[in-house]
């Protein structure tokens, strides 16, 4: 390995940017072009089978890392979350409703839906757009995928409860009444305020 | 002052704040030479002895430092201080190293001597480490590391969980919160205030006696409804005396409230 | 050439940060540490005469310009901060008396350090602190960093210049043991020098 060769390795290396022959040959102390360039291609052809490659890009040169080693510099981590509760229900909704809009899922839960909601269950694998509403508008519409069914543990969509069924087991009830059923009957016991003449009341006797 | 004890320089201000700012330019050290208090300066003049700090002669290095006291007037006041210190210490040295051994006192001139030069020794071995220290390859000085990095990546990839009864939860919850509201009030015992006006402008009006606001309540009622009857008819009474159709009369705060028909 | 040195080559090259064993193993699908290892040797060998080097600085590696081509590279970046005499007294001090308190910093020197110059060492990223000294007072005790070794090329600390002759001369341990070596092991009379109930015991480490 020549001396410039070390040189040019060492500027292409700690560069910014990549260099053309000119710079680099004035970095070197103004070296004869020729021999940068000698330099280059001998460096290019030691670095052709290794895991950096020295190469040239629109007369500029520069390092870059062998195109078959990005797997190896990109790393996976996965990370295990619980889908958030409207996430749930907007998931539930395209299950019961599908397809569907996101306007009807607005207006079966009677709240905005952001969009990353629908982002979040398409990532998952749970949802995907399945076209678009012929209705002015043309909203896209969504439904469920096989990963949906296979992730719940369903063999089709009909497998969800139905509404008569969601009502016995309580999950369809009304919140306050619900609410009241679990906090005990009103049986006046919880009142306040107890018996006029234990109190002594304004008008009490 | 306790002998064995090297005195410091004093003051931050007087040891190394200034010398930040005035290595360089030498602004400050340029009278001192670059010292920086009593024992860089003892370092310093055990140097010039162009000896092993092992092998220095205390007594050399004292009459040196006695003699830059002497002729350093100019120096910063508060870094004079400590020279002087340390001058009267060296003083005490140097007079105990003249004087015969068996009139010296404990701890011997020699002891104080020889820790004199064990704290010299350690004190040029850290200056010579830090010089040798800063002369490696420091990175961006003499090494360069990449210029542009690309950077590994890390790809956080989601796995998202959510289970059956949650997802049928969800859906009931759902429905549940937009289900059409269908209100029911119970029935609950309760004595109208109209039911009472009437009941207690009836019993009024069958004598003209006071009558206690108790009495007008029904005997046997629940307790839930006597307390609803006490407080309609209260509302009742007030209703009353204010259409001038009864009187009140409370003799204390709290005490029995009686009510009678007005004559007309 | 091995894939696995291929690899390694192209994940220190693009890192940002020096790169440990461990990392890069998880970096190359969890590859055996002992594999690793090896491929960094070969690597550090392969570029020892080239413009770069392939370096360990306490225990990670990274890819750095040779030392001699520095006048080639020097140029216009000059990124070194200048450090003040005292800071390069303190920092000499921390790093071969490493855990060490202040006062032990300052009765080394015979001057008092100014907070201010180990916060400058500190915002450098060079010294740290690495806990509390368990005698009366419990004071701070600090020690060098890994961009410490980093900065100044040494893989270790066993690579500070001269760290073994200080240590073999002794010119490490306290003055008062020193002392106590000299005059045939003393039993405690000078107890009254006082700085014993300072320190806990050597510091040289």
């Amino acid at each position: 390995m020549t001396e410039i060769e070390r040189a040019i390795e060492a500027a292409l290396f700690a560069a910014e940017e990549p260099l053309g022959v000119e710079e680099l040959a004035r970095f070197l102390g103004d070296a004869p072009h020729d021999k940068v360039r000698q330099g280059l291609e001998a460096l290019s052809d030691h670095y052709a089978t290794r895991g950096l490659r020295v190469v040239e890009r629109g007369r500029r040169w520069h390092f870059e890392t062998a195109p078959e080693l990005a797997h190896f510099l990109r790393r996976e981590r996965q990370q295990v979350r619980s889908l958030s509760r409207a996430a749930t229900e907007v998931l539930a909704i395209v299950a019961y409703h599908e397809p569907v809009s996101r306007a009807e899922i607005e207006s079966i839960r009677g709240v905005q839906t952001s969009g990353g909601t629908l982002d979040v269950l398409m990532e998952a694998g749970w949802i995907r757009i399945a076209g678009r509403r012929d209705v002015p508008g043309r909203p896209t519409i969504y439904a469920t995928t096989p990963e949906f069914l296979d992730h719940f543990g369903l063999a089709s969509r009909r497998d969800l409860p139905g509404i008569a069924e969601l009502r016995a087991t309580g999950l369809l009830d009304p919140v306050e009444e619900a609410f009241d059923a679990l906090m005990g009957a009103d049986d006046g016991r919880e009142e306040i305020l107890g018996e006029g003449d234990e109190r002594g009341g304004p008008h009490a006797s | 002052m306790s002998a064995d004890r090297l005195p410091f320089a004093g003051e931050d201000p007087a040891g190394e704040g200034q010398e930040d700012a005035g290595t360089e330019d030498g602004a400050l050290y340029l009278e001192l030479d670059g010292w920086e208090g009593p024992l860089d300066l003892l370092l310093d003049l055990a140097r010039r002895q162009k000896v092993d700090l092992r092998q220095i002669s205390i007594l050399a290095l004292v009459d040196q430092y006695l003699d830059y006291i002497e002729h350093a007037e100019a120096l910063k006041l508060e870094l004079a201080a400590d020279y002087l210190v340390m001058a009267a210490w060296l003083a005490y040295l140097k007079s105990s190293l003249l004087l015969p051994r068996e009139e010296q006192e404990e701890p011997s001139a020699e002891e104080l001597a020889l820790r004199l030069q064990l704290r010299l020794q350690r004190l040029g071995a850290m200056r010579e480490a830090a010089a040798r220290l800063m002369a490696c390859d420091r990175i961006g000085r003499d090494v360069f590391l990449r210029g542009a990095p690309e950077g590994l990546r890390i790809e956080r990839k989601t796995l998202w969980k959510c289970d059956q009864y949650a997802l049928i939860g969800a859906y009931g919850r759902v429905k549940a919160r937009t289900a059409p509201a269908v209100h029911m009030v119970r029935e609950r015992p309760v004595m109208t205030l109209e039911s009472a006006l009437d009941r207690v402008s009836a019993m009024l009006g069958v004598t003209l006696d006071w009558m206690e606001l108790r009495e007008f309540l029904p005997a046997h009622a629940e307790p839930r409804l006597r307390r609803s009857a006490l407080a309609s008819s209260f509302v009742a009474a007030l209703e009353l005396a204010r259409l001038g159709r009864a009187e009140l009369q409370q003799d204390e705060t709290f005490g029995a409230l009686r009510l009678r028909r007005v004559r007309r």
